[in-house]
């Protein structure tokens, strides 16, 4: 750890906090003040698992009982972390300066004199966030005591025997189109529904044209265009046919030729002379 | 058929299969004997007897059983492989933990708890893992996803059911909240005091 | 460190690792004792022996030593792959589907989609299967080959073409099936946070 410029904050008790650390950097507890040295900045930003996170470490750092938080210290010392970073131009997550509004807003409502009146209507301000405190605490150990079950590759392994004829296995698959759908829409419904506006009918039968375009190139190396419309499939199918040809120009898939004004225009693969 | 030789069968069966087997499975092997679940609990027992001074262990799980080597011996077993066993974030660990206990879980409600945007990266890895599934959509505006914990969570575990999970740290209820607020609060600034109230409360949280 | 002992860990780690193992790597589970290949030798001899009444053996190969079921057994285990078809997994279904629907489709925009890697070996599986074929190659850097599907796939899936794979909006109302019925299933789940596994696990027993 640097030495330059150490401040160091009377509030702030010392009090020794295991923390297991990172990129080959020396340090082995978390700073038992406000001074984080520059380089070590964002590793330590890194350390925490958001605001809730950084305020219970600055709660328990003291010893403190979440219960009885001094939110004026607290706030405090939060609040210099977070002008630290910003004065390191250091990209802060939004998250972060939510939780110092919250605090500020918490400490000017405690610093107002409470009426009689208000009394039974009002609870402490603080409650909220110790509740969410304690709340995230919990799952915080909760997350501990998971990493800490034993787990399949870390502390125990399955037991096998190696059988023949497991190529038997393989070849015995069950799916049906049910199950593809099914896989198609959490995918799709996983990969937010931006992504997923686009998926109709018609949609589907321009991918299949341009499937089967795609495929008239790899019969042959050039297509003319002309030829991919016929006449049977109507005015729709022309429809379809164009915008494939469209998606795949999009895609850079293919390109068009022409060898001279009004000459035809023939299809071929973008990728036909690399 | 004797007992004997229906146990070589499902010792044998058990160590081909890298899944867990079912009851059911395991009856299955013999479709021409008449075995039970019965006589296949016998024979489970037996097993589970003779392997109680070795490396291996017969753990039952919630699709079925499994034998595995024993967290005794895991200290020499480590040494066969190059690498160590990849590392699970917090991020994703507390994601995990809010998802097992909480389910079913909206990752808008994930966020609330933990107050950071959950990545898309983590849920994917554990939806590609499968130790996390959708469960359905809540009907609210958005129809977000419900998140659920899958039988693979379980087994990758170690755990035969949900209830074998570490149990939950309490939570204070609002009404002693609220009191011992209103006593701390004339202090709240005396660090002294509140040292106090915290090795207090350090002794509930032992005793629970 | 006893015998006893040394034979508990070489006996897990062959069950533990996939591959034979050599003598070496037996050698090398002890790295802190004093332990020779005689005495793995002698070890392996007692667990041959022990393994002589049983439905698995001891083999040695050209690389190491593997267990391995006896044939006497097989007739019984393979019961086992005719009762139960093994599912695809959800990375390979994901995959194809996304290949069904979203075709031409490169590699990278399913994993962009997915959100994690695709692995290679599923592209292989699928490929080996004919259930799809490279269309072509995209002119972009790195020109990512186009994957489609085949005729082959259409007819596994007793598809006409593609057009007759369910659109979005049937999708929709799939879905709004399931997510009724699940819906019913979480509330009742939900009383407890801990009775979502128990009753998976009740499934599990009833349906055996």
């Amino acid at each position: 750890m640097s030495e330059q410029e150490v401040k160091s904050n009377p509030v702030v008790k010392q009090a020794e906090m295991p923390f297991a650390v990172v990129e080959g950097k020396p340090f082995t507890s978390m700073p038992t003040d406000l001074y984080i040295p520059p380089d070590a900045l964002e590793v330590i930003l890194e350390a925490f698992e958001g605001p809730l996170d950084l305020l219970l470490y600055l709660i328990r750092r003291q010893n403190l009982d979440i219960l009885n938080i001094p939110i004026y210290d607290i706030t405090k010392q939060y609040v210099e972390y977070i002008e630290l970073m910003h004065k390191m131009n250091f990209e802060l997550a939004a998250e972060y300066l939510v939780m110092a509004a919250m605090l500020a807003e918490i400490k000017s409502r405690m610093l107002l004199p409470k009426t009689h009146d208000d009394e039974d209507s009002e609870e402490d301000p603080r409650a909220e966030l110790i509740r969410r405190l304690q709340e995230y605490e919990r799952f915080k150990q909760a997350a501990e005591d998971i990493d800490g079950l034993p787990r399949v590759g870390r502390e125990v392994w399955v037991a096998h025997a190696y059988l023949d004829k497991q190529a038997d296995i393989e070849s015995i698959v069950d799916i049906t189109v049910k199950d593809l759908v099914m896989a198609f829409k959490e995918v799709m419904m996983r990969a937010d529904l931006k992504v997923s506006h686009a998926i109709e009918r018609e949609v589907l039968s321009v991918r299949d044209r341009m499937t089967v375009v795609l495929d008239s190139l790899l019969k042959a190396k050039t297509v003319n265009f002309k030829s991919l419309f016929s006449k049977t499939e109507g005015k729709q199918g022309a429809l379809v046919t164009f915008l494939a040809v469209l998606e795949l120009l999009k895609a850079h898939t293919i390109e068009l030729v022409q060898s001279a004004p009004f000459a035809d225009i023939y299809l071929q693969s973008s990728m036909s002379e690399g | 058929m004797e007992l004997k030789q229906v146990r070589n069968v499902v010792e044998a069966a058990l160590m081909a299969f890298d899944e867990p087997m079912s009851m059911k499975a395991l009856v299955g092997l013999f479709p021409d004997e008449e075995i039970t679940a019965n006589d296949i609990n016998q024979v489970l027992n037996d097993l589970d007897a003779s392997y109680q001074d070795r490396g291996i262990e017969l753990k039952k799980l919630s699709k079925g059983y499994r034998l595995q080597t024993r967290e005794s011996v895991q200290p020499w077993l480590q040494n066969m492989w190059q690498q160590k066993p990849k590392k699970l974030s917090r991020a994703l660990l507390e994601t995990l933990a809010l998802i097992a206990y909480r389910q079913p879980i909206t990752r808008g409600e994930i966020e609330d708890i933990r107050g950071v945007a959950v990545s898309s990266k983590i849920i994917h890895y554990m939806m590609d893992k499968e130790w996390i599934r959708i469960l359905g959509y809540r009907d609210v505006p958005g129809k977000p996803a419900m998140l659920g914990t899958t039988k693979e969570f379980l087994d990758y575990f170690n755990l035969a059911s949900l209830q074998d999970l570490p149990s939950l740290a309490e939570i204070k209820d609002i009404e002693t909240l609220e009191q011992e607020l209103q006593f701390g609060e004339a202090n709240n600034e005396n660090t002294n005091e509140a040292a106090a109230a915290d090795s207090q409360s350090k002794e509930v949280q032992n005793n629970e």
